[in-house]
């Protein structure tokens, strides 16, 4: 070691339909990055970051992957935030041999090869959507609501999987699944699903997508008299959340800032002073990935992928997330939190272990 | 007597020499691959706009359908390759291989015979072409399913690369050929639409095809398309050389039909439909054969963009893009060859290339509000396109002499007139 | 259509069968079949649901209807098609955005008249906001229309286009910058709260938070009703602007031939510039309208209502002013039946197959005049 | 109805083969019957005129011989062969060709072009051979090429081969657009107004143009004409049309005395057309 | 003097069509412009009812310059053009098309009683008033033509080649409808192929040749003049 820089790649949707993920998350990673280069960076190396604009969709994160990798140079990325850019980016990732750590893309697609095995390369910081959908099913149960309606973007793996999760975790604890649809991403006027839904009585209205789409599908769904609880996924974590449209609803996530750990509390309170606002689970978990690939070259002690690849696959790491272990497929273990969306605040609802 | 003209010469020497330097510059690693894949992503626009310039420029059709048909040579030939590549498979080649053949031998008879029957009517020859098709299609996918292991056997006998490289080539060309096949079924009954009406229609097919791209595997099972999500896995063996190999072929092949009896055929469609029509000239029939050869261009280039980057996305396909190669044939110049294919490299240098490097990151979208306003200076600066009509020598049609020798006074009229 | 044979030796049955439309017909019958056999179905057994989805239809075929005139009369004067016209639209979805969130325009009754009925402040200050986002618009589509199109009036149909292409990413990708109105995704304020009613066997009430809506009613907002009844006003002026005023009938000769229009003493320019002011107006509401009812607003957003709406102007015959709403109409059912009982994400297929079956049956769309040339 | 005089010319040729028969030929735009039991007949060689009112129907007529009309009803036979609903592209191949009122050239192609365009269905080479530019596309192209010329020399044409044919001032448009319609080789030409806006010039010198090319190339020629002076000058033989129907046939002496064609069509002033104008009458 | 049109120079872009064009139209004449195709005759009009724009000249009517004035404009002042090649609207009815023709008329009752006026001139039109345009022969277009011109009460009247594709009977009639016109007191500019005719009823004619005037005088006097004989009557027959 000793001199010279270490060049990472963040891979994020800065701007487009969920700009607020790529902006925390990014927050999270620069943070860290400032605290590792203000310790000395990391074996007498400075941490220098390119971001990209990879816009949570597959075309551009493929583009932006290449882009980092053959011009920059880059031998390590953090991201993509959302799995449909993951999946592909973790193939180039995979086959240029460049360490991929996604902070928050749940699908377990991410880090597995097409015939199950491990990619060697990808990794993750956030637990997995079996998990996830587990989670929302058990606590739909729990609050004794006993039929659901699944609406869901075929074209988005995360938000596919998870329905699909959902699904049958629901139905083999004893719920039933009233009714599915699916809708695409330019879509805006769901009024024909949501009648259906509201024709359908069913209880719960299980919506995994992103917030804008929640925005969206809350705001018609009173309209056209939805009387279902609107469940999701960590996908409505975002400043931008229509509080009024999802109001009643509640969602499964990464963290709480309301945990009362040190940790997390020293976290949010250093977040609060840089940014000025609450740090949501993708600002986290942004901070925690990069913690945890950092850690990783640090215990490697050199810069060598697969060495660091090594090296995080048996990392053991307090983030702030949770404490970290990577399983066989590289994703850790972890809770989950359920949140609750009521009279125009989030709040803590509960906590789930796996 | 084989004699090959300078202008010829000259011509085809200087593109296989442009072409070998960009390879020596690729293998020298001067050319990065950012810029290596940026030209042969010029190159593959280059033959769907010389497609849409036949279709367009040159026999006047105005279609919006070239993407649709780009993306179904796109999809069609990476589906082969990924059988074979990742699941050691051919089904997809044979199965292809047995539609096209089996559908284009059933459309070659039945144009004869209804060629002689007087006063077809398009919308019911489509019927029946289409039952026809769907008939065999389903037989093909039979008989391939019968012989793929026969032919994996057959394709394992040979050298891993050369398998992959045959496998590929051929999957280039079924793409191509399935899409001219798939242009002919939808233009039978929509070329008779006039000409605004036809761009729409052909609007219409691209955005189909997008959506049932985007419904791939969830309603037609084809799993490793993976629908909205984008297929990824599909081999990347498009090379620089291949591509050119392909452009020098649609181009020979463009300007050998342009300068002949049909070429002018083609032409006077665009010109006065009504005049052609009184002059003997069966506009349907080169209607049609002017679309299917557009859009054969446009499903071998989308074999070829499929190999480029390994990756698809319907995406791609959307209907937005679909004007791109409308804006290349025009900011080429309607009707002129050389200037499609100087606009497609153009284009594809300037906004995925010269564009993207030099606007600091954060400045993206700066990308289309620049590229607007260059293509709006453009056409209020040139309205008929960067070459209008001109042609370099290669590509002119080089009239014969004039027969300036003196009038036979005999068979000449009154001098007064 | 069918050619008729005097004189000729019989034909074979299939000579005879290729050389009539039937056989196309048939084909095309049998798709209808299969869509009619459904939708009825579906009706028998749950009416009021089918009657709510008409009614979802009704509501997005307005919108659209008010988007298609633009196009269909822009087309009908300058044979241009007009890509940019969505991006007007969502011009007039953010102009209203502004207005409201921003500026609280739609608050003014309240302010000013604090004792005036509520209802009847939020209707005038949507009013204003709807006026507001009509004049945005007309003024943006007349600079449009003499910054990129009048210079290429006589230059080839397809060089317009491509301006009217380019025209539209700019406007696109200028709203997107940062310090216009970014490329995110903006909730949108409603400038009134949501009133649903039922109607039901009970008659008309309002519907409560939480409550179930009684087996066999229907539901209707107060959004569904703005919309549709803006629109059919909006319509029922155009239409009597168009055929009855000296500017209507002045239009209709521009289009057919501008020298010749000139040389009746029409101001072709102004006449021009007024046909594009008044689409983008309409466009302009209708934006406003959408954003209400889908409280959604991105720079991009004019893209897929505005190519609806254009397939909605070709299906009705483009430059017929009944047919663009006629075709809007349609559209909005199709899509919306197609998404509640075929498929959601194939509806934009559906649509379109809707679309090419329309043409071969009719060239020129429903209302659509056939070209009236002599050889 | 109109006194159907005898549907038989009487020929000055001397074959009097017949090679275009019209019986019954009706067409109805709508409600309105452009063209209604018309009836004619041509024999090898005639040179014959279509004349009557503006909107009697001739354009018509052309348009349904030529295919670019269906005709409502009746036939059209051409060399005995029934003609009526075919293509207008199969109509031609078989021998007619035509002009146009309004010219319709390929404005945006050569001259040489034009002429070429026309004589594609002889072209003699296949798409392939074209394709691959082999032997027999070069010696048919250059074939094709020469005919092609050697009809724009009888027109005078031969030194505006590579003009854009819209350049071309109108008369050589005129004889243009003539010479493309025999470059199909027809064995039946028809002529609509070919004397439309030509000056009494260059009137003469088409009247005897036509005279010329029929005899050169063996034609049989129709044409629809409002200026006397080329039909009464050229045809040998007239059919008046009204309202759609055939109201008188004769030879240019016997129509130009029939009263009820000077009642319909050439008006009292035709005996002396350069006559005092006479003022005030009503229509 | 009703229109004095001075020095006049048209381009069609690098194409130079009127070469310094002069004359002139008095008050209730008949002034006749002849000559061959593409001599200029219709480049004139146009550019006096503004369709057109000279680069050099001037055009002066009723002592006003109108040389850069708005065709609409043109329109107002009481000069009519009734285009060559008739250029009705096709996709309007015969009796849309004559409301056009009194576009600029705002008096509903005029226009009634003008439009009676028009069809009784020519019962032609009255029996299709309500056919489109488009599907009129090449005769009653004509008709529809200068009635639809008439519409907007002209003061001088520019006819470009009106007798074009007319029936012999016809022309006649157009002719006396044009001679009848002018009795009325609107003066008449006639463009013309058909020399005989033009000069047999105009009071001055102007013959023009590759964008210049080559010769110029009583009508009568240029119908017995030998060059015009020879270029323009057929050498007389
Ligand atoms: N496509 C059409 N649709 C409707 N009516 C038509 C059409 N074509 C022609 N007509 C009508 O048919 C009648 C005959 O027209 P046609 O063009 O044959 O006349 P014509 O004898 O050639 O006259 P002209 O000498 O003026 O050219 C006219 O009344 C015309 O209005
Ligand atoms: N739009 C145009 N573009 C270029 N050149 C033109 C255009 N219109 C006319 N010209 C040219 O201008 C000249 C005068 O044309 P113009 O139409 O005035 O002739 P004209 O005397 O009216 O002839 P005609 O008897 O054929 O109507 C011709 O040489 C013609 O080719
Ligand atoms: C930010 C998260 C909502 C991303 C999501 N978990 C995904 O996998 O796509
Ligand atoms: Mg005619
Ligand atoms: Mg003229």
């Amino acid at each position: 070691g000793g001199g010279g820089t270490i060049k990472v790649a963040v891979l994020a949707p800065m701007s487009g339909q969920v700009s607020t993920f790529g902006i925390s998350t990014n927050n999270g990673v620069q943070l860290a990055v400032e605290e590792w280069n203000a310790k000395g960076g990391i074996n007498g190396k400075k941490i220098e970051t390119v971001v990209a604009d990879s816009q949570c969709s597959a075309d551009p994160a493929v583009n932006a992957a290449n882009k980092v990798i053959q011009e920059d140079k880059v031998k390590f990325i953090i991201g993509e935030v959302c799995s449909s850019a993951s999946i592909p980016v973790s193939e180039i990732a995979e086959a240029n041999q460049v360490i991929q750590i996604s902070p928050t893309s749940t699908n377990p697609q991410v880090t597995l090869n097409k015939d199950g095995s491990t990619k060697k390369y990808v990794f993750r910081a956030c637990f997995i959507d079996p998990f996830q959908g587990t989670v929302m099913a058990k606590f739909a149960l729990d609050k004794g609501y006993k039929t659901a309606f699944i609406m869901f973007d075929q074209g988005n793996d995360y938000v596919r999987g998870l329905a699909e999760y959902f699904e049958k975790a629901f139905t083999e604890a004893g719920g039933q699944v009233v009714g599915k649809e699916s809708y695409t991403k330019t879509d805006t006027d769901f009024s024909a699903i949501l009648t259906k839904v509201a024709e359908s009585k069913a209880e719960v209205l299980f919506l995994p997508d992103y917030y804008p789409i929640v925005n969206l599908v809350g705001a018609q769904a009173k309209e056209k008299g939805v009387t279902a609880v609107m469940m999701g996924g960590d996908g409505w974590d975002s400043a931008d959340l229509d509080l009024k449209a999802a109001d009643g609803g509640f969602f499964s996530n990464h963290y709480s800032p309301e945990d009362p750990r040190p940790i997390v509390q020293s976290w949010v309170a250093n977040y609060q002073k840089k940014y000025n606002a609450v740090p949501d689970a993708l600002a986290t978990l942004g901070y925690d990935a990069a913690n945890l690939l950092f850690a990783a070259i640090e215990k490697a002690g050199t810069d060598d992928t697969t060495k660091v690849a090594e090296a995080l696959a048996s990392l053991q790491y307090e983030a702030v997330s949770g404490k970290i272990t990577f399983d066989a497929q590289h994703n850790p273990v972890k809770n989950a939190v359920v949140l609750s969306v009521k009279d125009g605040k989030v709040s803590f609802s509960a906590s789930v272990a796996p | 007597m084989k004699r090959i003209s300078r202008t010829t010469l000259i011509f085809l020497g200087s593109i296989v020499a442009f072409t070998l330097v960009v390879q020596v510059l690729i293998s020298l690693n001067v050319l990065s691959p950012f810029w290596n894949t940026i030209l042969r992503q010029g190159a593959v626009m280059a033959i769907v706009s010389l497609g849409l310039n036949l279709i367009y420029g040159f026999n006047g059709q105005f279609s919006l359908g070239q993407w649709g048909f780009y993306a179904i040579g796109a999809y069609s030939a990476a589906d082969i390759t990924y059988r074979w590549t990742n699941d050691a498979n051919s089904n997809g080649l044979t199965v292809l291989f047995f539609t096209v053949v089996l559908v284009g031998a059933a459309i070659l008879i039945l144009y004869r015979v209804f060629g002689k029957i007087r006063g077809v009517d398009p919308l019911s020859a489509f019927a029946i072409y289409l039952i026809a098709a769907i008939g065999l299609t389903a037989l093909a996918v039979s008989i391939g399913n019968i012989t793929a292991p026969g032919v994996n056997g057959l394709l394992k006998v040979l050298p891993a690369n050369i398998a992959n490289t045959v496998v590929y080539l051929l999957a280039v060309i079924i793409g191509g050929v399935l899409a001219a096949e798939v242009s002919f079924l939808f233009g039978l009954p929509v070329l008779t639409l006039g000409s605004d009406y036809f761009g729409i229609a052909t609007l219409g097919f691209t955005i189909i095809v997008k959506v049932l791209l985007d419904n791939s595997d969830v309603m037609f099972g084809f799993v490793e398309m993976k629908g909205a999500r984008g297929m990824i896995g599909i081999p990347k063996l498009t090379s620089w050389i291949w591509v050119m190999l392909f452009l020098i072929l649609v181009l020979v092949i463009t300007r050998n039909l342009l300068h002949s009896s049909y070429g002018r055929a083609i032409i006077s469609v665009r010109e006065d439909e009504i005049a052609a029509k009184a002059m003997g000239i069966d506009i349907g029939h080169y209607k049609t054969l002017t679309f299917v050869l557009g859009c054969l261009f446009a499903g071998l280039a989308g074999g070829l963009y499929a190999h480029i980057n390994g990756f698809l996305h319907p995406d791609t396909f959307n209907f937005i893009k679909s004007f791109d190669p409308m804006i290349i044939v025009v900011f080429g110049g309607l009707g002129s060859v050389t200037g499609t294919i100087f606009a497609a490299f153009a284009w594809q240098l300037v906004l995925e290339g010269i564009l993207r490097s030099i606007l600091p990151p954060g400045f993206e979208t700066w990308r289309y509000v620049v590229y607007p306003l260059l293509l709006l200076v453009m056409m209020l600066l040139k309205p008929n396109g960067l070459f209008g009509n001109y042609e370099i020598p290669y590509l002119r049609q080089v009239l014969p002499p004039k027969k300036s020798t003196e009038p036979k006074p005999a068979q000449t009229a009154k001098e007064s007139l | 259509m069918n050619r008729s044979e005097p004189m000729s030796k019989t034909p074979s049955l299939f000579e005879s069968l290729v050389q009539q439309r039937t056989l196309g017909y048939l084909l095309l019958g049998l798709i209808l079949l299969v869509a009619i056999w459904r939708l009825g179905n579906a009706l028998l057994e749950n009416p009021s649901l089918f009657l709510q989805q008409v009614t979802n239809g009704l509501q997005i075929g307005f919108v659209y209807a008010l988007i298609a005139l633009g196009y269909t009369m822009v087309y009908g004067i300058v044979r241009l098609i007009n890509f940019a016209h969505g991006d007007v639209f969502m011009v007039g979805a953010f102009t209203s955005f502004y207005a409201i969130s921003r500026m609280q325009l739609h608050l003014w009754p309240r302010v000013l008249f604090p004792n005036l009925n509520p209802f009847l402040g939020d209707a005038i200050g949507t009013v204003t906001v709807v006026l507001l986002s009509m004049v945005v618009c007309a003024l943006l589509a007349v600079t449009i229309e003499r910054v990129a199109y009048k210079p290429l009036r006589n230059a080839p149909r397809i060089s317009a286009l491509i301006t009217a292409i380019g025209v539209s990413f700019f406007l696109e990708y200028f709203g997107a910058l940062n310090f216009v109105y970014t490329a995110n995704y903006i909730t949108y304020r409603r400038p009134f709260d949501v009133v649903t009613w039922v109607i039901g066997n009970q008659g008309v009430q309002v519907l409560q938070r939480g409550q179930e809506v009684p087996p066999g009613a229907i539901i209707f907002s107060n959004i569904s009703f703005i919309i549709i009844i803006v629109s059919i006003i909006l319509l029922v002026l155009l239409q009597y602007f168009v055929k009855n005023t000296r500017t209507g009938k002045a239009m209709r000769a521009t289009a057919y031939d501008r020298q010749t229009a000139r040389l009746m003493g029409v101001d072709v320019d102004a006449t021009i510039s007024t046909t594009f002011a008044i689409g983008a107006a309409l466009a302009g509401a209708a934006g406003v309208l959408y954003a209400i009812a889908y409280p959604q607003v991105v720079f991009w957003m004019g893209i897929i209502p505005g190519l609806k709406a254009f397939v909605a102007a070709v299906l009705g015959g483009i430059g017929s002013i009944p047919g663009a709403v006629v075709g809007a109409l349609i559209l909005g059912q199709a899509e919306t039946l197609s998404a509640a009982y075929i498929s959601t994400p194939m509806r934009d297929a559906i649509a379109f197959s809707i679309l090419i079956i329309v043409l071969l049956v009719r060239p020129t769309g429903i209302f659509g005049e056939a070209q009236r040339e002599k050889a | 109805m109109s006194e159907q005089t005898s549907l038989q010319t009487p020929s000055t040729k001397t074959n009097g083969q017949e090679i275009l028969r019209i019986e019954g030929l009706t067409k109805l735009f709508g409600g309105l019957k452009a063209v209604n039991n018309f009836s004619l007949s041509l024999n090898k060689g005639d040179l014959n005129g279509l004349i009557g009112p503006n909107g009697a129907g001739k354009t018509t007529v052309f348009n349904m011989i030529t295919g670019v009309y269906v005709p409502t009803a009746g036939s059209i036979r051409f060399n005995g062969q029934e003609i009526a609903g075919l293509e207008p592209h199969k109509i031609n191949q078989m021998g007619i060709a035509r002009t146009f009122q309004n010219i319709r050239l390929f404005s945006n192609l050569t001259v040489l072009d034009n002429v070429r365009i026309a004589y594609h269905p002889h072209a003699g080479y296949s798409l392939t051979d074209a394709i691959f530019h082999n032997a027999r596309y070069k010696e048919n192209e250059r074939i094709l090429t020469e005919r092609a010329q050697e009809f724009l020399a009888v027109f005078n044409l031969q030194d505006r081969q590579d003009e854009i044919a819209k350049n071309l001032p109108y008369g050589e448009q005129r004889r243009l657009e003539i010479a493309r319609a025999l470059a199909a080789e027809p064995k039946l030409l028809l002529l609509d107004e070919p004397a439309a806006g030509m000056n009494p010039a260059e009137t003469v010198a088409l009247m005897d143009l036509i005279h010329f090319i029929r005899e050169r190339f063996d034609l049989t020629i129709l044409l629809i004409e409002h200026q006397m002076r080329v039909v009464m000058g050229i045809c040998e033989y007239i059919t008046v049309m009204d309202f759609g129907e055939v109201i008188a046939r004769g030879t240019p002496a016997e129509i130009q005395a029939n009263p009820r064609v000077v009642e319909a069509y050439l008006g009292p002033g035709s005996a002396a057309l350069s006559e005092k104008f006479r003022r005030k009458r009503t229509l | 003097m009703m229109l004095e049109v001075k020095d006049l120079n048209v381009y069609y872009g690098a194409i130079h069509a009127l070469k310094g064009v002069n004359f002139h139209v008095d008050k209730g004449e008949i002034v006749t412009l002849i000559g061959a195709n593409g001599a200029g005759k219709s480049t004139t009009l146009n550019t006096i009812s503004g369709l057109l724009r000279a680069r050099q000249g001037s055009i002066v009517f009723q002592g006003e310059d109108i040389t850069r004035t708005m065709p609409q404009d043109i329109v107002r002042k009481g000069i009519v053009q009734v285009p060559e090649g008739r250029k009705i609207f096709a996709t309007l009815s015969v009796m849309e098309n004559l409301e056009m023709g009194a576009y600029l008329n705002k008096d509903k009752a005029q226009i009634q009683r003008d439009l009676e006026m028009v069809l009784d001139r020519f019962p032609r039109l009255r029996e299709r008033r309500n056919q489109y345009g488009g599907t009129l022969s090449g005769g009653e277009q004509q008709m529809l033509a200068i009635a639809r011109a008439l519409m907007s009460r002209p003061t001088l009247l520019l006819l470009d080649e009106p007798s074009m594709g007319l029936s012999p009977i016809l022309v006649e009639q157009i002719f006396e409808i044009i001679q009848d016109i002018n009795q009325q007191g609107t003066s008449i500019l006639l463009v013309e192929q058909n020399a005989q005719m033009a000069l047999s009823i105009a009071d001055r004619g102007y013959v023009l040749e590759t964008g210049r005037v080559v010769l110029e005088g009583p009508a009568q006097e240029l119908l017995h003049n030998p060059m015009v004989i020879e270029a323009y009557l057929g050498g007389h027959g």
